[in-house]
């Protein structure tokens, strides 16, 4: 897994240095990118240096699987919603294709020694799609609103730290938070937006992003149109993009036989191969992390030795090559390969394929001579889920374990494994992450939460606690690799993947770029002419 | 003018219809007399080209005015016939509430006459056009018809549209005058009225008429009528006949009457047929046949005919009351089905007040809707909106309704329906519970009773014919031996000569078990024949009571008079 | 071919074809229960994607499961399933029904009114109640799809015995003093047979659809167990790449709805010949 | 005015049924309103707050009043689940008023179909004397009737959208754009939810008319010397609808309640999808007034169909 080479590592470094690293040449990033993205399974990747010049116009329709939830950037929580909003709003500083952070409306920034002040520079004639300069005032709303300094209300949970935000001039806007994390800088991604907007009756999302809204509506889509004063030059190419909802990935298939629409990720291995001919077809990992999770409170796992003969037994090559056309990334532990610095490939603790005999032996020592039988909770809606159940149903059948599928709906699977109730006994579904390594780690401590396995060790917390607080990089990927192994050891849960995702493009779109995290950016894509 | 020459007829299986020959004069009545099932039907409708797909012509020919219509072995004409049907012969038939289409209005349905042949009444030309034998020429004659439609194209073309469109409306105008004066000609006094009605706002009398003016609108050379007063009250019954009468006086056509009434026959035919099986068994000059009548089958039909002689000879004596009816008025909730109506509640029977005595079979005669199914279900406690009082000295009357086809559960053996009552008996009182073979034998006992043999035991009531089933009704009443039954119209729906073998059975059943009857009909003949005692009533209210043959020498209400007539 | 047409009436092949369809697949229900060509659930990368052929009839699907296999597993699931939500659904319908239709009055108006509720409720809804209630599962699937049926026999039901309360035989049992409940289900019933016959054989059709649909829409059989439906809402997903995953479920939906409707047709043929 | 005022009493008393069944539903159907819209990831204290602004912190029974009251109001509340814009979001009544024109729009064209292709077809099959031709239709309709609803539509997918390609699946276009693009794709999605119809009322229609043939009326006809042709077409044929127009208003109720499998396969932004997808969200302001919509509309639907049959049918009307 070369394809995020620049990481996170690097990109704190030029953080703690201040600056930015976009906004320079789009060689640069090309070059850099070309490089590293690795050509995977069947799938056949963007090409990033076209030889065509690039060709202004045209629309596109992008299929997306889930409706907005909302048109208010602060408050959108959904991934489908975020990938969207990606392309209408910034924040003072942007993620870029490799995951690294770059100036949006800020020009510049730095970071105080102790971490806890934060200082931007705003760029220059960066215009809302309101004809609008933005302005320091924008900014301090847009950070407050979001923080929660504004009504009390936190809409970005991750901002929830900021004391205050001032405005030093015209162009520079102070931000003081009350700890120091050097994990803090990703959240100022948050979209700015006109002051008062965010209050004012009736209004249309307007931000500073390469397209403008034009019009949404509930089950079709969303329609947003080129912004022609965006601050970076010559983009976006395309004249308008048509969001549309597909109501399934069935559907989506026919509509993309149906050439009704441009481009659609999320297809299955199966579906990609169908579309081959018509589309260029591009795979990388979806970086989320797919497991089998056991609820550590609950029998047969509240045993250690149950959860590692689960572990054993599982066939996970079996279920990469079953479900994901052998795309997949097979993991172990609570981190994405592409965070490279934090990851620690764990994956010979278990073995990726099935070691019946061992798993065995294991469910003997735990008391379960004759096997174990759980029933696993899946959402019915995640077809790939769906699927890696039955095989592993039926491969882990030979070690003694017998899983029983229970198809639910997704706020049943909510309501049952996420919320108050917990008492499920396993389930398969994929935790989606950010750019930062606590956003995975952070849940498994005791009693947090978010600890939806009942993951209980003393020794994995106080080794987190240690990452967290550390503001050394080299200690703190030290001690995130420590609780991985611990927690890999005491197999809190069985990690199965990192799946890929597969997209299928229009064979005359050209410039399309794949994100570390979960957007559509089509400020890049344009039509060639061939 | 008709003539049919060894005509047999038959659906998939044997012939209904065998060798049957006759000829009708011009301007005479033939009657054709006999029960259900005897072929009459069928023969006026193979005459009429009406006869269903079904059934084949396996003999004979049929003529009419020289003009062969039909021949065996060929298919049926039907271009040919329909230059007949209509303008020709026409066809009146028995149900006057179904022959009507009920979503056209009467004008419109009698108009369809003119409209179809028009043409060729036009100045009446068909009458005094020469007779045409061959098919050629009438093959010719559709020609003609194209040519009178090119006239009217040019004639279109040369007055303009809006010329032809007045011509279209007078030619309009002057057929609804026709229809009008066709409908006023059989007696129909708001003509203007009729004319927009749809068939079941008139009463059955009224769509008879209506039947009527459709089939002579045109003064066909024959008309054809197949029992058209059977379903008719008396007195309209009688109207219906001095109708038909009168039309064969006036348009002097011949007329083939069905019916399996003798004594209609006797009033309006010139000859008559007898027809049995297929057959015809007496054919003579109507008085002959009366007056001498040869055939073993004519006599019995002759004698079956409810006369009032024969009247049963049993005077009893009013010792105890059975029933005993006070001041009874009965009411039927009337519901409104229009968007905008109202319920409303209607007196059906006004005032009733009478006693049923021991033993004693109590005639009720009416016409249909006058009250008499409504006021025996007020005295079985069948309906509960009533005021006055209905006192029973006996327990569990029983009741033998008209239709023996819906009054027997269609899923269940004789055997079975015959046992029902006694179960039942046994469930609500215990003591009176009697032992599956008890009751089966009793079962057996009743079926001899009513006069059927033990093989009907495990039959249903889908295999038996219209009389047995009336029988086993009869024995399903009477099993649990009620003081009192009532039979409403136990016999209309059936032939004379079963009819007149149900009457005997229930007198000589009731003379056995001696439970009191209050029997119903609308045939003042058949009460005469059963009844000790009458009791006449009209329109809700009960006019008269008396003696059997103190009403009949010396009835008191005019409407009794009228019965009687 | 025209003697074919009138032969085929005549000899009534619909009850003799019907009889064939289902009989065959009835028989493929029950025989999966102890025998099928390969294991229902055993899984192959080699074998993903086969076409039809003699080694596997219909061919395999995404995990190399024997597809005939399969289908005969889910005609016995999917055959059990709808007889039993035929079942429920009949009997509570003839139950309410018959006393609706029979008594009338306000217990009438207020079950027709709880009738037209359910009947206008999102079944899917519905069968999250149950499920929420009682868990998923086949029975309960069963049940909710039970109710969600019971309206349309209740309909039916009631209006038949609207239709005779007041018949004649009727009227005469109710003279002898025959019990309500005697007449309601000893008198009336056997005589709406005929009527009830034609929308139990609609009701089943309906019942294999919907039970189709409810596993379509991830609610009904649990995997790895195979029903029709499952089946052809799991094949969508490869009708380009296998189209036969998805013709052979379907098809045999149609086969045994056919079959059923065929038989029924031959019955009610036979009954009418009778009379 | 008593069969209108019971209508509506009756009407009334249904809707209230329903709507409160449909709110016992959501008592008891598993799934948190609030983690459904804020996900995984939000704070303690904005779950608080949104509860607080949907009013779900309140007993059920308040909020149940308080929602009857805004409905008897006029005002049918806000979706959970879909933004108007910014901060508002989509009035529920908005809602189903932009996605019923697309139901109404499919049921109309099936409408159309069925009317089109049944009737002629029952008539046809009814006049037919060809055994041959009763065989082949009788099992060709069987067949029709057969066919799972998804399947079926997926079947016209794949022959009219990728073997005849005479339309691209999913590329509807609203109506609002380009309505006769938005019915030339609705054409197909309106053959799926038409074929099973069609078999059904061409089958029915045509055994109405072979009872109606043998009435005595028609004999009548005949006997006026009236062509096969005129009475199958003057006498027979509206009288044999009557009871077909009660059948036809039957499906109508059918499809504009929502054909929820057929707009899911060619992806139609009607009622039927909205409702799925509503329930699924637990978007409980839009489900329980789509209830009421589609128990109302079947409800009406027959009373309409009730209304016309006194309006063809003189033997009720003038009663």
């Amino acid at each position: 897994m070369k394809k995020f080479s620049i990481t996170l590592m690097a990109l704190l470094l030029v953080a703690a240095l201040g600056g930015c690293a976009g906004g320079k040449s789009s060689e640069d990033k090309s070059s850099a990118s070309a490089s590293t993205v690795e050509t995977q399974g069947n799938g056949t990747t963007q090409d990033q240096t076209p030889a065509v010049d690039p060709k202004y116009g045209g629309k596109v329709v992008v299929g997306v699987q889930q409706d907005i939830d909302s048109l208010d950037p602060h408050k959108a929580t959904a991934a489908g919603t975020k990938e969207i909003l990606f392309n209408i709003f910034e924040g003072l500083l942007k993620v870029n294709e490799n995951g690294s952070l770059i100036c949006a409306v800020a020009s510049d920034y730095s970071v105080s020694e102790d971490g806890l002040t934060y200082t931007f520079t705003l760029r220059d004639n960066v215009k809302f799609h309101n004809g609008k300069n933005v302005t320091a005032e924008d900014v301090k709303y847009s950070l407050e609103r979001a923080s929660g300094l504004l009504d009390g209300t936190v809409l970005v949970s991750s901002l929830q730290t900021l004391k205050s935000v001032d405005i030093v001039d015209e162009h520079t806007v102070q931000v003081t938070t009350g700890s120091a994390n050097l994990e803090l800088i990703y959240s100022f991604t948050t979209a700015i937006i006109p002051a008062g907007s965010g209050e004012a009756e009736g209004s249309n999302p307007i931000g500073t992003g390469p397209f403008s809204f034009v019009s949404y509506k509930p089950q079709e889509g969303l329609v947003v149109k080129k912004n022609p004063d965006y601050w970076q030059e010559g983009l976006p190419y395309l004249d308008e993009v048509n969001f549309k909802v597909v109501s399934g990935a069935d559907a989506a298939l026919l509509e993309l036989k149906g050439h009704s629409i441009d481009l659609y990720s999320y297809l299955t291995d199966s579906q990609a191969a169908e579309l081959a001919n018509d589309y260029q077809i591009i795979a990388a990992p979806s970086d989320a992390l797919q497991a089998l999770f056991l609820n550590n409170k609950v029998a047969p796992f509240d045993n250690v030795k149950v959860r590692q003969a689960v572990c054993y037994a599982m066939d996970r090559d079996l279920a990469n090559e079953f479900v994901t056309g052998g795309d997949g990334t097979i993991i172990s532990a609570a981190m994405l390969p592409t965070l490279k610095d934090y990851y620690v490939d764990l994956n010979d603790v278990y073995g990726t394929g099935a070691n019946v005999e061992k798993a065995k032996q294991l469910l003997a020592e735990a008391g379960y001579p004759n096997g174990v039988e759980f029933s696993v909770i899946v959402p019915s809606n995640y077809e790939a889920h769906v699927q890696t159940a039955e095989v592993l149903a039926d491969q882990m059948k030979a070690a003694g374990i017998n899983m029983s599928i229970e198809l639910v709906d997704w706020n049943t699977w909510l309501e049952d494994v996420y919320r108050q109730g917990r008492a499920y006994q396993a389930s398969i579904c994929a935790i989606t992450c950010d750019m930062t390594p606590s956003y995975l780690m952070v849940r498994f401590q005791t009693g947090h939460k978010k600890n939806f396995i009942n993951f209980a060790s003393s020794a994995y917390d106080e080794a987190y606690k240690k990452a967290e607080a550390s503001m050394d990089l080299q200690e703190k990927a030290k001690y995130y690799k420590e609780a991985q192994k611990i927690f890999v050891d005491e197999a809190g849960t069985a990690f199965i993947q990192d799946p890929p995702i597969t997209i299928a493009l229009n064979k005359n779109l050209s410039g399309y770029k794949f994100y570390p995290i979960y957007v559509q950016d089509m400020s890049t894509v344009y039509y060639n002419n061939k | 003018m008709i003539k049919i020459e060894h005509l047999s007829v038959a659906f998939d299986g044997p012939e209904v219809v065998r060798d049957v020959s006759f000829t009708i004069g011009d301007g005479e009545i033939l009657g054709v007399v006999g029960e259900s099932g005897s072929g009459k039907s069928v023969t006026a409708l193979t005459l009429m080209g009406l006869v269903s797909e079904s059934a084949h012509v396996t003999s004979g020919k049929i003529y009419y005015d020289d003009q062969l219509l039909l021949e065996a072995g060929k298919p049926r004409d039907n271009a040919l016939y329909r230059e007949y049907q209509g303008p020709k012969m026409s066809m009146v038939f028995q149900e006057p509430m179904t022959s009507l289409n009920p979503t056209m209005k009467v004008g419109a349905q009698v108009e369809e006459m003119l409209l179809l042949h028009d043409r060729k009444c036009l100045g009446e030309s068909i009458a005094s056009a020469p007779k045409q034998n061959e098919i050629q020429t009438q093959k010719g004659q559709l020609a003609d018809a194209e040519g009178v439609k090119m006239e009217e194209a040019k004639t279109r073309y040369a007055v303009g549209f809006t010329g032809w469109r007045e011509e279209r409306k007078k030619e309009k105008a002057r057929r609804k005058n026709r229809v009008l004066e066709a409908l006023r000609g059989v007696g129909l006094r708001e003509a203007e009225r009729v004319y927009d009605c749809y068939p079941h706002q008139l009463s059955g009398g009224m769509r008879q008429r209506v039947m009527i003016a459709m089939a002579v609108i045109l003064h066909p050379g024959l008309i054809v009528a197949d029992e058209p007063t059977t379903a008719l009250d008396v007195t309209v019954q009688n109207q219906i006949i001095e109708l038909l009468k009168k039309i064969n006086q006036e348009q002097k056509n011949s007329l083939l009457f069905i019916t399996h009434d003798l004594n209609l026959a006797r009033r309006l035919c010139d000859r008559i047929l007898v027809m049995q099986d297929g057959l015809i068994v007496e054919s003579g000059h109507t008085e002959d046949i009366f007056n001498d009548p040869k055939g073993e089958y004519t006599k019995k039909l002759i004698s079956a005919v409810p006369g009032r002689t024969g009247k049963r000879k049993s005077p009893h004596e009013k010792i105890r009351p059975l029933v005993e009816v006070r001041d009874l008025s009965v009411f039927y909730r009337e519901n409104a089905n229009s968007l905008f109506g109202k319920t409303v509640k209607k007196c059906v029977v006004h005032h009733a007040d009478f006693t049923v005595y021991e033993g004693e079979i109590l005639g009720l005669v009416g016409e249909s809707g006058c009250g008499k199914t409504s006021l025996s279900k007020a005295i079985l406690g069948l309906n509960k909106m009533t005021e006055g009082s209905v006192t029973h000295h006996s327990n569990s009357p029983q009741m033998v309704f008209q239709d023996p086809y819906s009054s027997l559960n269609p899923m269940k053996t004789v055997g079975w329906l015959l046992q029902e009552p006694l179960r039942a008996q046994g469930i609500l009182d215990p003591s009176k519970a009697m032992s599956e073979k008890d009751r089966e034998a009793a079962a057996h006992d009743m079926l001899r009773k009513v006069g059927m043999s033990e093989k009907y035991f495990t039959r249903r009531p889908s295999q038996l014919s219209g009389g047995q089933r009336q029988r086993i009704s009869i024995g399903q009443a009477l099993i649990t031996r009620p003081g009192l039954v009532i039979a409403d119209e136990p016999v209309s729906a059936l032939d004379v000569t079963i009819q007149a073998q149900i009457l005997e059975l229930i007198r000589s059943l009731q003379e056995e078990l001696k439970t009191s009857f209050l029997f119903i009909s609308h045939d003042i003949n058949v009460i005469y024949q059963v009844s000790d005692r009458i009791m006449v009533m009209k329109d809700g209210k009960i006019l008269e009571i008396g003696e059997t043959e103190e009403v009949f020498q010396h009835p008191k209400d005019p409407y009794t008079k009228e019965l009687l007539r | 071919m025209k003697k074919f047409g009138a032969w085929f009436q005549k000899q009534n092949m619909y009850l003799l074809v019907g009889l064939l369809m289902t009989g065959l697949a009835v028989v493929l229900g029950i025989l999966s229960f102890f025998w099928t060509p390969y294991g229902t659930t055993t899984m192959s990368v080699a074998e993903r994607f086969h076409a039809p052929s003699l080694r596997h009839l219909f061919g395999t699907d995404n995990f190399g499961r024997d597809i005939f296999s399969r289908v005969m597993q889910g005609i016995g699931t999917t055959v059990i399933v709808s007889s039993l939500i035929v079942l429920i659904s009949a009997s509570a319908g003839i139950l309410i029904g018959a006393v609706t239709g029979y008594f009338g009055g306000i217990l009438d108006e207020v079950i027709m009114r709880i009738t037209d509720a359910v009947n206008a409720f999102p079944s899917i809804l519905l069968a999250l109640v149950v499920i929420s209630i009682l868990g998923s599962g086949k029975q309960n699937v069963v049940l909710s799809l039970g109710i969600v049926f019971t309206p349309s026999y209740v309909r039916i039901v009631r209006s038949e015995f609207i239709r005779l309360r007041d018949s004649d035989f009727v009227c005469r049992a109710r003279l002898m003093g025959v019990s309500k409940l005697r007449i309601l289900f000893i008198h009336i019933l056997p005589n709406i047979w005929s009527v009830f016959w034609v929308s139990v054989t609609i009701g089943f059709n309906n019942a294999i659809l919907a039970e189709s649909g409810m596993s379509y829409l991830g609610i009904g059989v649990q995997p790895p167990d195979a029903s029709l439906g499952k089946m052809l809402s799991d094949a969508q997903g490869y009708l380009g790449r296998a189209p036969w995953y998805a013709l052979a479920p379907g098809l045999t939906i149609v086969w045994i709805v056919l079959g059923f409707s065929l038989l029924s047709e031959g019955v009610r043929r036979k009954e009418e010949k009778k009379k | 005015m008593k069969y209108l005022v019971k209508k509506i009493v009756t009407l009334i008393m249904t809707l209230f049924l329903v709507s409160v069944l449909a709110f016992l539903a959501f008592q008891i159907i598993p799934g948190d309103v609030v983690t459904s819209i804020l996900g995984t990831e939000a704070t303690p204290e904005r779950e608080e707050a949104l509860r607080k602004e949907l009013g779900l912190d309140q007993p059920p029974v308040v909020r149940y009043v308080r929602w009857a009251g805004n409905v008897l109001k006029g005002d049918f509340g806000e979706s959970y689940r879909y933004s108007k814009n910014m901060n508002q979001m989509m009035p529920v009544a908005e809602l189903i008023g932009d996605k019923l024109p697309v139901t109404l729009l499919l049921a109309a064209l099936s409408m159309l179909i069925i009317i089109v292709i049944a009737i002629p077809l029952g008539v046809f099959w009814a006049r037919s004397k060809s055994k041959i031709l009763d065989v082949s239709l009788n099992m060709g309709t069987q067949t029709a009737m057969a066919i799972p609803s998804f399947f079926l539509g997926v079947l016209v997918t794949y022959l009219f959208g990728f073997v005849l390609k005479w339309f691209a699946p999913g590329s509807y276009v609203s109506f609002r754009d380009d309505l006769w693009g938005c019915i030339r794709y609705l054409i197909f999605p309106a053959i799926s939810v038409a074929i099973p119809k069609i078999a059904m009322t061409a089958r029915f229609l045509r055994n109405s008319m072979l009872t109606e043939r043998s009435s005595d009326y028609v004999r009548t006809a005949f006997s006026k010397g009236a062509s096969e042709r005129r009475v199958s077409y003057v006498h027979v044929l509206r009288n044999a609808m009557m009871p077909v127009v009660t059948f036809l208003g039957m499906i109508i109720a059918e499809i504009v309640a929502g054909s929820i499998v057929v707009e899911q396969v060619f992806s139609l932004p009607g009622i039927g999808k909205l409702l799925i997808s509503s329930i699924s969200t637990r978007d409980f302001p839009v489900v329980e007034i789509l209830i009421l919509y589609i128990t109302f509309v079947v409800i009406f639907v027959y009373f309409l169909v009730d209304i016309l049959y006194r309006v063809i049918d003189p033997r009720i009307s003038s009663k």
